[in-house]
């Protein structure tokens, strides 16, 4: 009961709550991980957990009253102040925000003692900053705002990603000269914005547009918002760095990393599209949503071309992603109300995708040591949960019902066949079938062929400059368990039950999608669209 | 790859050249953004928030949520360099020491090495003895470097500079520490441990300060719950609570520009360093 | 009034920025991005904006060039370009 | 002529904004050297804050620090004008954007010295012969 | 008195190019240096000009402070890059750091 | 150290510190008085090794008065210097103008402070730099040209003997 | 008054800034042009900021005061620093082996 | 014709319930427990569909929506006659084929039973599922989970015969459904806006002649599990699947899924009388009767028992199709009713070419000489099967060839009826050379010792039982026969 109290005591704060907590707990995670080992993640936990559970009220309570919430940091009313804004699709990335960091978070404890050994404070830390800042850029109603809470996030996820496999330095390093591209171009997109209306909150701006609408200083600042988006978001010419950064880095970055950022750049890319600039603006004015479906379209087929190049799985994930990314785009660049609501769809569904998915890597690596596609031969029988899991996730991706991913594509196809984008059906048909075929090959190895033993050796060698010293006597454990018969068998209860959570997660998805379409997604776009 | 690059960089710049002529003039006076929110700040800061410095007061009550993650950036910047760089301590086979009377260098093999002692002082191999005037004149200056940090932390509110000037300059004295003599000296004063609980501290002055306000019923970083608190009026309890964050932001940004320094210049080893 | 000294100083940190990436020594470039920085805070305080002109101080001189030289001591000055 | 000096005085701080976000850009694409990618990067960073403080300069107008009355406590309201002083703002969100600068510029540091103790080089080009070997 | 502060600053200003060429055509890092002390110690002064050029000079001065604190720290950092037995012009990549 | 050392080192050191946060900050109210103290004591506890002038402060007062004077002559050794300096680098054959060399020159002050107030002295009239010094008195200095050379050690010397002869 | 011999002296600054600059870069080797630096550092910055500072007192108030004595303090910093950045650049140029320029 | 709607959960549970024994299946320690798990599952989807029997004969509708998965279509079960026939067939034979397969995987002591077991139950939900969909997306969901859910029965062996022909099955299945089903879908859905199954089909008034071919075709490849033609090859490939697979989804379930779900495109989204206006109906005849054709020539080379009987298969599926783009009333119930005569004919062969596996391990025709003396009871049921499948009285399949032929002439196309006698010539001739080896072959060519025996009970009992109901259905199609005419009377509107 006094639980409840509690909750309803800090109610109107939620908005506020839901960010602080991870970032006070982030400070304590880093301080208290000088003294105890133990004590961040547990830390880190409860701050996560405390995140989900707000961020499950909130959506309750915008969907129940349909109300935006507005939160005044520091008191001060929209224009001068910093506020808060909870809307229908804020609450609703917030939740896939919060619940995927905190499901990738405790399934990876393991992974994360001995990844990065005594280091843990900091690394926990770091994640809770990661997930604040993504929290921050949901919810943020100021265009300035936005950009440091960018930043936040780029920062951590850059420290995240850099301490993985040798190679990840340098591939975090050219996504961090990428990522300050983008996020620079969007500072001064803000900048344009700021020269021509005198404004920084998103809502003040979004008022004076209408009237300035011819003028090039706001052209300006949605083609250079837009190009440092597009480079945060990887789509096709500026792709490069995505598949490096993610595949040579730990698992537990991944698991965060992959799912939610490229998905939170396009919800950014929505609420600039959509609230700061108007859908008029964006799209009968401008008139680049041909294009944009184009590069979509491109993108998808380049993202399934490279994926099937691929040999590593998690290389082959990221070029997947890389495809998603150009589903949401051209979905949302459609410009009809089926297309955007397949496109935020697809955000949701892509995230718990990509997110199960990256779990599955994390299981298997942790179980095999190494992450081509031939160590996971004879899976299906070794770890049946696992590879059940993993099945339905990697259905999900190719977009068999009643999966997640079937539904989202509906959307954007019945979106194309609305707005007459034949091509881009075909795009994301193929896309399809050319996932049907990736994880199939993966399937099929992990079915017929025979299990193979494993070189132990090699099971932390991506972690090589943290652990050299101490992996020995840590592992002997883990050694314990895997040397008698040679015979790797389910993973941890630990890891294996958020595991199978979101694998059902994605069934459940799917089959909501129609409530979650018709109580959020409707909401969120604006009756100008048709 | 060059010409694309020079391609990509002259049709971008063409493109930005060519539209600058639509931007207002530079130092007009009656640009949208001279007229829309800054007129507001201008005029009521002083009411509000009783700081004569405007900067400072936006910076640290009107957009003090920024600032905290202003703040925040810094902090993740140290603990990213942390996180990238540092190398858990390893089991050494010999240790030199210098005998800093005579100037003799010993080789310890094994565990066999002096207890803490002011005669002997632990060095690297590649360790080169200071410079006797660069490591004078840094540790007469240290001491005004740093009352002039403070200095300007404390006069943030009537003059340029705040938490991050004088954090940074804070920050750099220890560092001018180092560089005059070596970073084993510095760590001795000034440690990792204490870096790091510093600069996850300031953070915590700033967002716990935030915090508090929320608790106690006021949106977060309402200053305004001070007034009772202080027994001043509300508008004196935002002046006190933007000094109380900018304390936070100094302490983070010192302990934070240190800790980057550390790692940094002894490439995570904490060793003798740059 | 101030701005024939703008001009100037503008000229000054564009010469100082295609120079820091010109220069075929990474030591030089990190030095010469340190005068660059000098001129920044110049042009900052030109144009009033004191507080930022204080954080470019104290930064490009107190941290940011010996970050940087303390980078290149642990890799290497050499560059191809 | 003087038309032309008054034109290039209205704009020549929007021209050197370009400037150097061009040849920040120039650097972080073209060239070799990680460090001086970064170095570029700094450059292209500090464009941006160029070009957001040149949007607050105001002709006329003194620093953004009010000139109040005597005793710095009591609030003595000879209303300070608009028209009098620069636009505050922008140095505002300029010093956060020095502050992420300089975070960004340390995390990078760090991982070129990484990218270093493990090639040995810095030159993309020979790092690339290396991976491929 | 506000001709002659903008003059000499004009003039300072123009001086500062000089140093600055030091900076970057000088033939040695060492001569690098050299400038960009000279330049630092001309913005000291510049600064305080400006701060007259405002008629609110004692909001200038602290920057001018901090410049003469710290503008030397960057030049120790590097001349005690030399000081680790590193070379002028050759890197001695061999060395283990 | 000794504490009684220790808590005049600190005196000292605190009472300096004071005097420049009054004139750095010219607010004379009690909230910034109390913050200078603050901060005073805070900078001199965490360095007040630093600053080991003397614990004696008959000597510490008598070395700043002998500062006092010596401050002026040295501004105007630098004039002089600078003057010397002029025409050498006006003069369109400067090649032949100069001669620079390195010489080598003894102090016999043991004082590291009397040394490096020596070498900086030198160092700050143009025209010579001090390029070594180390505590025994060694010291190789550049000088531009013979008549900076042999201007040395000279009266700068002397002077800054007498300012720290015990 | 103030005004002229404060405008003496900065012109007096500004001629030492230019002999230290051209000295910089007329002569011929590394060390001799540190030897011209070091008029900017002493001569130039000492004149202008007297000059400056006397400026500074033009109205005597006691926070003009204060300006113009921490103007001083810029100067008595600056004297302090800038021998010893001289010196650490001298000792890096004989570490670094750079022969000094000999008169043939 | 308005139907009286009656809104009940009962469908769920009868797709749900074996979905629901999985966890048992897995979580059991022991054989029996999970056998029984199966047994029990199977009896009480059987049970809950025959309580919905009465309800449907009395001309009404059950149904229910399970999620509202887009704003205008949700996942919704309706249970009518056709669906009925179609559940009926399916869910009393999944009965009759867990006892088999107990049998069979028990004598021959296959690994990964439990495995096999839950997707096998899996597979039958899906089943179920296509049956009772109210609409063409539920229907697509549940043809997907059945595709998917049978990939590992049907390479259960994880050789490498298995993984060629599991990639051929998947590619066929899925890329059909993908590739052609899925945009079809799409099509109608932005074309008329709904995918709800009417009587009359949806798609009158909303399409032009052009694209209604086009839908239709993409509909007919894409549900390759019909295998028409091009899109058969599929079905011998997935012959080497073990023989209770084979028998309960390659004879019942997948394919019949594929006729199902074609029949139900056909008349309930794209309307007979589209069909008949366009032509249509005369191409899918066309296609069909070729496949018809050409299969039975092709198993008549096949001497591989289970590849001839595949062969056989795709033939017979083409009746159903046949039978209902003839669009008469007649031929409509006679391909309906082949959907149960066909099932129980030819269930009972796969049966007994599993028990002949099972007991001698002889996949072959040309090595079956003599094995009817050692195994008389599975050799009689196979001339059951076979004159059922044939269509010869007295047995199932001779009804509903009766109304195909009816059909045929009703519709006037003689030539179709040429094509049904021709293709039921062929059919007993392929299946002759099995008994003439079985029965009437010397001595000196007996290839079989005194020692082989009939395969074990629990092989033995289901093939008599479906062999029984095969001869039984001849005297008494009444369930059948009356649910078939039912749907039908819905269809062609009374």
């Amino acid at each position: 009961m006094t639980f409840f109290t509690t909750i309803f005591t800090f109610l109107p704060d939620l908005p506020a709550i839901i960010i602080i907590t991870p970032l006070l707990a982030s400070l304590l995670a880093a301080a208290s991980g000088l003294f105890n080992r133990k004590t961040p993640f547990l830390i880190a936990a409860a701050a996560l957990f405390i995140s989900f559970i707000s961020s499950i009220i909130l959506i309750m309570q915008v969907v129940e009253t349909g109300i935006v919430i507005e939160y005044r940091m520091a008191g001060w009313a929209a224009p001068m102040g910093i506020v808060y804004i909870i809307d229908h699709l804020s609450a609703l990335i917030l939740l896939v925000i919060t619940s995927a960091a905190f499901l990738n978070f405790i399934s990876n404890r393991k992974n994360i003692e001995t990844e990065f050994r005594n280091k843990e404070g900091a690394f926990n830390s770091l994640y809770l900053l990661f997930t604040s800042g993504l929290i921050g850029m949901t919810a943020t109603g100021d265009a300035f705002n936005l950009y440091v809470l960018m930043e936040i996030a780029s920062l951590s996820g850059y420290a995240l990603i850099g301490l993985g496999s040798n190679r990840s330095p340098l591939a975090t390093l050219n996504y961090l000269f990428l990522g300050t591209i983008g996020a620079t171009f969007y500072l001064l997109g803000v900048g344009y914005l700021y020269i021509a209306t005198g404004s920084l909150n998103i809502a003040d701006i979004a008022s004076i547009i209408p009237t300035m609408m011819n003028s090039s200083i706001i052209l300006f600042a949605f083609i250079i918002c837009m190009a440092g988006l597009l480079i945060k978001m990887a789509i096709f010419p500026l792709h490069g760095w995505l598949p490096n950064a993610y595949s040579d880095c730990s698992n537990v970055s991944a698991g965060l990393i992959a799912p939610l950022t490229t998905k939170v750049t396009i919800y950014i890319m929505i609420r600039i599209c959509l609230t700061l600039f108007s859908p008029e603006y964006t799209f009968n004015y401008l008139k680049i949503s041909e294009f944009m479906v184009w590069l979509a379209i491109i993108t998808i087929f380049f993202g399934s071309l490279s994926a099937l190049a691929q040999k590593d799985y998690k290389r082959m994930l990221c070029y997947i992603i890389i495809a998603e990314v150009g589903y949401m785009v051209g979905g949302f660049f459609l410009g009809n109300r089926i297309g955007i609501s397949g496109a935020i769809l697809h955000i949701v569904n892509d995230a718990a995708m990509t997110l199960a998915l990256f779990m599955a890597a994390g299981i298997f690596l942790w179980k095999t040591g190494e992450d081509s596609r031939d160590s996971l031969k004879g899976m299906f029988g070794k770890m049946p949960f696992t590879m059940a899991g993993f099945t339905l996730a990697a259905l999900s991706v190719v977009g068999v019902p009643p999966t997640c991913g079937f539904f989202s594509k509906w959307y954007l196809i019945s979106g194309g066949i609305a707005a007459g984008q034949y091509m881009f059906v075909a795009a994301l048909i193929f896309s399809s079938l050319v996932n049907a075929v990736l994880f199939f090959r993966i399937l099929e190895i992990a079915h017929f062929e025979p299990f193979k033993e494993h070189n132990h050796d090699h099971v932390y060698h991506h972690s090589h400059n943290t652990l050299l010293h101490h992996h020995q006597d840590h592992h002997d454990e883990h050694y314990e368990t895997t040397k008698h018969n040679g015979v790797v068998k389910e993973a941890p209860l630990e890891m294996l039950i958020p595991f199978i959570a979101v694998s059902i997660m994605l069934v459940i998805l799917g089959l909501y999608s129609g409530t979650i379409v018709a109580n959020i997604i409707d909401f969120v776009i604006p009756a100008a669209i048709i | 790859m060059k010409t694309l690059g020079q391609i990509t960089v002259l049709f971008c710049g063409g493109l930005l050249l060519f539209f600058t002529s639509d931007f207002p003039d530079f130092g007009d006076a009656n640009s949208p953004a001279s007229l829309h929110l800054s007129p507001y700040f201008i005029e009521n800061t002083l009411k509000d928030t009783a700081v004569p410095n405007v900067v400072t007061a936006i910076l640290a009550d009107y957009r003090g949520y920024d600032t905290m993650f202003e703040t925040t950036v810094i902090l993740t910047a140290g603990l990213a360099c942390f996180l990238l760089l540092r190398i858990p301590k390893r089991e050494v086979k010999s240790r030199y020491y210098l005998h800093e009377p005579t100037g003799v260098t010993l080789r310890f093999e094994g565990d066999k090495y002096p207890q803490k002692s002011d005669v002997f002082k632990r060095i690297d191999s590649n360790w080169v003895p200071y410079d006797l005037i660069i490591n004078f004149t840094c540790r007469l200056l240290i001491h005004f470097i740093q009352i002039f940090a403070l200095y300007v932390v404390a006069h943030g509110h009537y003059s340029p500079g705040g938490g991050f000037q004088g954090g940074v300059v804070l920050g750099a004295s220890v560092i001018l520490f180092a560089i005059s003599g070596n970073l084993r000296a510095a760590i001795k004063r000034f440690g990792e441990k204490t870096a790091a609980l510093f600069s996850a501290a300031g953070v915590f002055i700033y967002a716990g300060t935030g915090a508090l306000c929320m608790m106690i019923g006021e949106h977060f970083l309402n200053y305004n719950f001070l007034s009772p608190l202080l027994g001043t009026d509300r508008i004196m309890a935002r002046s006190h609570g933007i000094f109380i964050v900018e304390i936070g932001v100094a302490v983070t940004v010192m302990a934070v520009m240190i800790w980057i320094y550390y790692n940094l210049s002894s490439a995570g080893k904490q060793d003798e360093g740059l | 009034m101030i701005i024939p000294i703008d001009l100037i100083i503008l000229v000054l940190i564009i010469i100082s920025a295609i120079a820091a990436i010109t220069v075929s020594d990474l030591l030089s470039s990190a030095i010469i991005l340190g005068a660059y920085s000098f001129f920044l805070c110049l042009l900052w305080t030109v144009m009033g904006a004191v507080d930022v002109a204080f954080t470019e101080a104290t930064v490009g001189a107190g941290v940011s060039t010996v970050f940087c030289v303390a980078a290149i001591f642990h890799t290497t000055r050499r560059t191809k370009d | 002529m003087e038309q032309i000096l008054s034109f290039i005085a209205a704009k020549a701080n929007y021209w050197a904004y370009v400037i150097l976000l061009m040849v920040g850009l120039y650097a972080m694409i073209v060239k070799n050297n990680l460090v001086k990618k970064i170095v570029g990067m700094v450059i292209f960073q500090t464009a941006v804050i160029l070009f957001y403080v040149s949007i607050g300069y105001k002709t006329g107008g003194t620093i953004p620090i009010i000139i109040y009355g005597d005793g710095h406590n009591s609030i003595i309201e000879p209303a300070a004008k608009a028209v009098d002083y620069i636009n505050p703002l922008p140095h505002v969100l300029m010093l956060t954007a020095i502050v992420v600068g300089v975070a960004t510029l340390g995390v990078a540091l760090a991982l070129a010295i990484k990218v270093y103790q493990e090639y040995g080089t810095l030159e993309e080009d020979e790092i690339n012969k290396k991976i491929r070997a | 008195m506000d001709n002659l502060i903008l003059y000499s600053s004009i003039v300072l200003s123009l001086l500062m190019a000089i140093p600055l060429y030091r900076t970057v055509m000088g033939p040695t890092v060492l001569d690098r240096f050299m400038g960009v002390n000279s330049i630092g110690t001309q913005t000291t002064v510049l600064l305080i000009m400006i701060g007259f050029l405002y008629k609110r000079v004692d909001m200038f001065i602290d920057i001018a402070l901090a410049y003469a604190l710290l503008n030397f720290i960057s030049v120790l950092a590097a001349s005690r890059y030399f000081h680790k037995s590193k070379g002028l012009t050759e890197d001695m990549e061999s060395q283990d750091s | 150290m000794k504490t009684k050392q220790r808590i005049i080192t600190f005196c000292i050191t605190f009472s300096i510190l004071f005097l420049f946060w009054v004139i750095f900050s010219g607010k004379f109210d009690l909230f910034h008085l109390s913050l200078g103290i603050f901060s005073c004591l805070l900078v001199s506890w965490v360095t007040s090794d630093f600053l080991i002038v003397t614990s004696d402060i008959s000597r510490f007062i008598r070395l700043f008065m002998g500062f006092t004077l010596y401050i002026p002559w040295l501004i105007w050794q630098i004039v002089l210097s600078t003057i010397h300096m002029i025409p050498i680098i006006f003069s369109p054959d400067i090649h032949n103008k100069i001669n620079p060399k390195i010489i080598k020159i003894k102090s016999k002050m043991r004082d590291n402070v009397g040394l490096v107030t020596f070498a900086n002295s030198i160092t700050l009239t143009p025209g010579t730099i001090t390029v070594v010094l180390n505590t025994y008195g060694d010291m190789a200095v550049h000088a531009i040209d013979d008549e900076c050379a042999n201007s040395l050690p000279g009266d700068m010397g002397k002077k800054v003997e007498a300012l720290f002869r015990d | 008054m103030i005004v002229y011999i404060s405008g003496i002296l900065i012109a007096g600054g500004l001629f030492f800034f230019l002999v230290g600059s051209i000295g910089m870069i007329r002569l011929p080797d590394f060390y001799s042009r540190l030897q011209a630096a070091g008029i900017i550092d002493t001569m130039g910055l000492l004149l202008s900021m007297s000059g400056l500072a006397i400026l500074a007192l033009n109205e005597f108030t006691l926070g003009n005061f204060l300006s113009a004595l921490k103007i001083i303090f810029i100067v008595v910093f600056v004297f302090l620093t800038g021998p010893t950045a001289t010196h650490a650049i001298v000792d890096a140029g004989i570490r670094a082996g750079l022969k000094p320029w000999q008169k043939k | 014709m308005l139907m009286e709607t009656v809104f009940s959960i009962k469908p769920v549970f009868a797709v749900l319930i074996s979905l629901l024994a999985i966890p048992g299946i897995i979580s059991s320690r022991t054989q029996n427990i999970r056998e029984t798990w199966t047994l029990v599952a199977a009896g009480i989807k059987l049970l809950i569909i025959l309580s919905m029997l009465p309800l449907i004969l009395d001309g009404k509708v059950v149904s229910f929506t399970l999620f509202q998965v887009f704003p205008d279509i949700g996942i919704s079960f309706r249970v009518d006659a056709f669906g009925m026939l179609f559940a009926l067939v399916a869910s009393s034979l999944w009965i009759v084929t867990s006892i088999y397969s107990i049998g069979y995987m028990r004598s021959l002591d296959e690994h990964s039973q439990t495995r096999y077991f839950s997707f096998f139950a899996a597979a039958i939900s899906a089943t179920i599922g296509v049956a009772f969909s109210a609409n063409l997306l539920t229907l697509y969901i549940f043809y997907e989970i059945l595709s998917l859910a049978t990939f590992p029965l049907v390479t259960h062996h994880q050789d490498k015969e298995a993984r060629s022909s599991g990639r051929k099955y998947l590619f066929y299945i899925l890329g059909g459904s993908i590739g052609f089903a899925l945009p079809a879908m799409m099509i109608t859905y932005h074309f008329t806006g709904t995918l709800d199954f009417a009587p009359h089909g949806v798609m009158a008034g909303h399409i032009n002649s052009g694209l209604a071919l086009m839908i239709s075709m993409m509909f007919l490849f894409g549900f390759a599990k019909v295998g028409i033609m091009p899109m058969h090859s599929w079905l011998p490939a997935a012959m080497v699947a073990p023989t209770p697979v084979s028998a309960l989804l390659h004879a019942v379930a997948v394919v019949k899924v594929g006729a199902f779900s074609v029949v139900r495109v056909f008349t309930g989204i794209i309307g007979t009388s589209v069909l008949a206006d366009f032509n249509i109906s005369t191409i899918v005849c066309v296609i069909a009767s070729f496949t018809i054709i050409i299969a039975s020539l092709i198993a008549l080379s096949q001497d591989e028992l289970k590849r001839r009987l595949a062969f056989s298969t795709i033939g017979q599926l083409s009746y159903i199709v046949l039978g209902v783009a003839l669009l008469s009333k007649s031929g409509m119930t006679g391909g309906m009713l082949h959907i149960a005569m066909h099932a129980f004919g030819k269930i009972t062969l796969f049966f007994c070419a599993g028990a002949i596996f099972c007991a001698t391990g002889v996949k072959y025709i040309s090595q079956m000489k003599g094995i009817g003396r050692r195994m008389p009871i599975t050799m009689t049921a196979f001339l059951i099967g076979s004159l059922s499948v044939v269509g010869f009285p007295p047995c199932g399949g001779f009804i509903s060839k009766w109304y195909l032929v009816l059909g045929t002439i009703e519709s006037g196309n003689l030539i179709f009826l040429f094509v049904l006698l021709g293709s039921s010539f062929l059919n007993a001739a392929y299946f002759f050379p099995v008994f003439y080896n079985a029965f009437f072959c010397s001595e000196d060519q007996m290839l079989f010792e005194d020692k082989v025996e009939e395969a074990p009970l629990w092989c033995v009992v289901p093939l008599v039982i479906t062999a029984s109901i095969s001869i039984l259905l001849f005297f008494y199609p009444q369930p059948f026969l009356k649910l078939a005419s039912l749907a039908v009377s819905t269809i062609m509107g009374g």
